[in-house]
C-alpha cells in the first residue's frame, strides 16, 4: 500500500506513514499544535456532512486559509482516496467538492439501496413534511423560519423522495414554493388535500414543550 | 461509568441540568423540591431534620398553589400530608412505637425515602442522558440525499404515522416557540386564595366544632377550591389550630377545632 | 495506511497501485484487476449513501459476507480512520453502523452547517425519557408515580419528537406501554440499550420496585 505514496500528494503518503501511532496526527500541519484539527481533517468533515458540492472559496471561507492551499488539499485527497482505493471519492463538480460512491462501487451501492424494505423518514424530514402539508406552497426560507432550523438539506430529500415538489416560484419574492405530491397522500392514506386532518384539535393542549428555550440556536 | 468523558466535554452545555439550583421556580414536582430542600441543607437523605423540611416544603406549597395545575398540586399534597405525618410521629416520644399508628408512620417515611432514592437516581441518570446528548451532537451525521443515480432505485418511503398523528405532528411543529417564559395563566384562574379559605373554614368550624372534610367543602366551587381549601387545613394544623381523624385510609377525613375561640388571623398568607 | 484493514482485501492494494496519476475516478478504470471492489471499499461505498445507522447484518447480506469477517472489518476502518485522523469517523449506534464527523472537528463543522442541529431537551423531557429508558415497556403511570408528578403531556411530546414510542398494551391493565426508539439511541450515541449506563450504583439494593407497588392507576 506504500505504493501510492508516489503519487501526486505527498503529504497524503506520509500521513498515511505516520497513521499507526499518532491518532489526529496526520492532517496537514497537525504536528505540533495538539487541539485544533488539521486541514484534511476539517475538509473531510465539512464535505461529510455537506449535501451539495461545496465551492472551494466556501471552504477557505470557513477554514480561514488561502484559496489555494485549500485547492491544493483538495486535489491531494481526491488522490489519496483513489490511490488508496476508497469506496469514496471526492469529486470537483458543479463547481464545488461533494463526496460521491467510488464508480466501480456502484453495484454494490445500488444493491444496498434496492434491498431495504420501505424507508423510514427521519424526525426532521417528518416535521418539514409536516410543514409543507399544512402551509403549502410554502418557501424554503419559510419553513426553515418555522423549525427553527435551516432546513435546505431536509426539504432536498424530500423532493428526492418524491414527497415534495416545486410549485412555481413567489410572485413577489422569486423564492421557490414547495408542495406536497400525491405521492405523499397516497403514502399517507388519504385520497385529497382536502383530507388533511384539521389543526385545530391537535394544537397542543396537553403537549409540553420538552424542548429546553436555552438551547443553542 | 459510560458517560465520564463525554460529561466533562458537554459540561458546558448541561450546566443547568446537572445539579441542583435552589431557584424555587424550577421545580417541577413534589420529589424535585423535597430532593433540593434536602440537599439545601446537606442532609442525608435517610435522616432528614423532617420538621424543618416539612416546614419549609409546606411553606414553599402555599406560596406557590395557585400557580399550579391540579395534578402537580394533589401530588404535592400527597406529598405534604406524608411530611406532615412523618412530622407527627417524629414528636412522638421515642421508644413508643408499638402503637400501629406509629408502625404505619414508619412505614410511610420508609416508603417516601425509598421514592425519592428512586427519583434521584434517575435524575441523576438524566443528567448523564444530557451530557451525552450534548457530546453525541457534536459529531454530525452522513446524512446527505443520494446521489441521483440511486435515488430513483429507492423502495417506497414509509411515513410511519396516520393522518391523525400527522397532523398532531404539524400542529406541535408549527406552533410558535414559546416565549420566554412568564407564565401569566394563574392570573385567568379563578382567584381562590388560601387565607381566603382558611377564614371560611375557621368560621365553619368554630360553629360546628367537628366535621368532615366532604362536609366542609360541599359547597366548593371547583376542585380548585377544594385544593385551596386542604392546603388552608394543613397550615391550621400546622399552627395548631384543627385536627384530623381517619378511622380508615381514605376513608372520610374529620377536622376538628382546637384552636383559640378569639379571631384567627393567618400571619403567613398572602393574598395571592 | 493498509494496516488498519488487516490487508484482508489484496485488491485494495493494487487498485492503489494503479491510482498514482490521474487523481479522481482512478480506481474506476484500473485495467487489468477484477471488477469487483474489495470489502473495505464496498463497506465505505454504502456508508456513504446510508443516511442511518446500518446494522452489520444488513451488511453482511448484502456483500455476501459472513457477519464476524464485516463486522470484523468495520471495526479495523473505524481504528484506521481513527489512526490516521480522519475528519470522519466510524461509529456504532443505534444497532447500526454510521459515518459521523469526528468530535475534534464540531468547531469547524458548527461554522459550516446550519440545519439539524437537534433542540435539547428540558430536564422534565430527560428525567420522563429516562424513567422509560430504564423500565420499558412502562406505563404513564408508572413513569408519573416515579417522577412524582404528572407525565402525560411530556410523554405525549417525547412521541411526536420520536424518541419514544407505543410499546402495546398492558395485558393485565390494558394501559398504553411506551419504549424508547433507535432515534434515541442516535440522540444518545449508544449502540443498544445495553449500552445504557447501570442504574444500579444510583439506586440502594431493594428500592427499584417501590414505584409498581404505588402506581396510582
Amino acid at each position: 500500500m506504500d505504493s501510492e505514496s508516489g503519487s501526486a500528494d505527498a503529504r497524503t503518503g506520509s500521513g498515511a506513514a505516520s497513521a499507526a501511532g499518532t491518532g489526529a496526527g496526520a492532517g496537514a500541519d497537525a504536528g505540533t499544535e495538539a487541539e485544533a484539527p488539521g486541514l484534511r481533517a476539517s475538509l473531510e468533515a465539512i464535505l461529510l456532512v455537506a449535501d451539495e458540492p461545496v465551492p472551494t472559496v466556501v471552504l477557505a471561507q470557513v477554514l480561514e486559509r488561502p484559496s489555494s492551499e485549500v485547492a491544493a488539499e483538495l486535489a491531494g485527497m481526491a488522490a489519496g482516496y483513489a490511490a488508496e482505493g476508497r469506496g469514496f471519492d471526492l469529486r470537483e463538480v458543479a463547481g464545488g467538492w461533494r463526496f460521491y460512491t467510488r464508480e466501480d462501487c456502484a453495484p454494490v451501492v445500488e444493491r444496498f439501496v434496492t434491498d431495504g424494505q420501505e424507508v423510514r423518514l427521519t424526525q426532521a424530514a417528518l416535521e418539514t413534511l409536516a410543514v409543507v402539508a399544512y402551509r403549502q406552497p410554502v418557501s424554503r426560507a419559510r419553513v426553515s423560519a418555522v423549525r427553527g432550523v435551516n432546513c435546505d438539506g431536509v426539504l432536498r430529500t424530500l423532493v428526492l423522495r418524491g414527497l415534495v415538489a416545486d410549485a412555481g416560484t413567489d410572485a413577489e419574492t422569486g423564492a421557490i414554493l414547495y408542495r406536497t405530491t400525491s405521492y405523499f397522500l397516497e403514502r399517507l392514506g388519504l385520497p385529497s388535500l382536502d383530507d388533511l386532518p384539521d389543526l385545530a384539535p391537535f394544537l397542543p393542549a396537553d403537549i409540553e414543550d420538552i424542548a429546553d428555550e436555552n438551547a443553542r440556536p | 461509568m459510560i458517560a465520564s468523558t463525554d460529561a466533562s466535554q458537554g459540561a458546558d452545555k448541561t450546566a443547568g441540568c446537572a445539579g441542583f439550583q435552589v431557584h424555587l421556580d424550577v421545580f417541577e414536582g413534589p420529589f424535585d423540591l423535597l430532593l433540593a430542600l434536602i440537599s439545601k441543607h446537606k442532609l442525608d437523605i435517610t435522616e432528614v431534620a423532617l420538621s424543618q423540611v416539612t416546614d419549609e416544603f409546606i411553606g414553599y406549597i402555599s406560596e406557590r398553589a395557585d400557580g399550579w395545575d391540579l395534578d402537580q398540586v394533589s401530588y404535592f399534597l400527597v406529598v405534604a400530608a406524608t411530611l406532615l405525618d412523618l412530622k407527627a410521629a417524629r414528636l412522638l416520644p421515642s421508644g413508643e412505637v408499638e402503637d400501629e399508628e406509629d408502625l404505619a408512620l414508619l412505614e410511610a417515611r420508609d416508603l417516601l425515602f425509598a421514592r425519592l432514592l428512586q427519583y434521584r437516581a434517575y435524575k441523576e441518570v438524566a443528567a448523564i442522558f444530557a451530557a451525552r446528548m450534548a457530546a453525541a451532537a457534536r459529531r454530525f451525521p452522513r446524512r446527505v440525499p443520494l446521489e441521483p443515480c440511486f435515488a430513483q432505485l429507492l423502495p417506497e418511503v414509509l411515513l410511519g404515522l396516520g393522518p391523525a398523528e400527522f397532523a398532531r405532528l404539524a400542529a406541535l411543529t408549527l406552533m410558535p416557540k414559546a416565549p420566554p417564559k412568564v407564565s401569566t395563566e394563574h392570573i385567568h384562574t379563578p382567584a381562590i386564595s388560601v387565607s381566603e379559605q382558611a377564614r371560611k373554614l375557621v368560621g365553619m368550624l368554630r360553629e360546628c366544632g367537628r366535621a368532615s372534610f366532604r362536609q366542609l367543602t360541599a359547597d366548593a366551587a371547583g376542585s380548585y377550591e377544594i385544593v385551596a381549601s386542604f392546603l388552608a387545613l394543613l397550615d391550621l394544623y400546622a399552627d395548631d389550630a384543627v385536627s384530623f381523624d381517619q378511622v380508615t385510609a381514605l376513608g372520610e377525613l374529620y377536622v376538628t377545632w382546637t384552636g383559640q375561640t378569639g379571631n384567627v388571623e393567618r400571619p403567613t398568607e398572602s393574598d395571592d
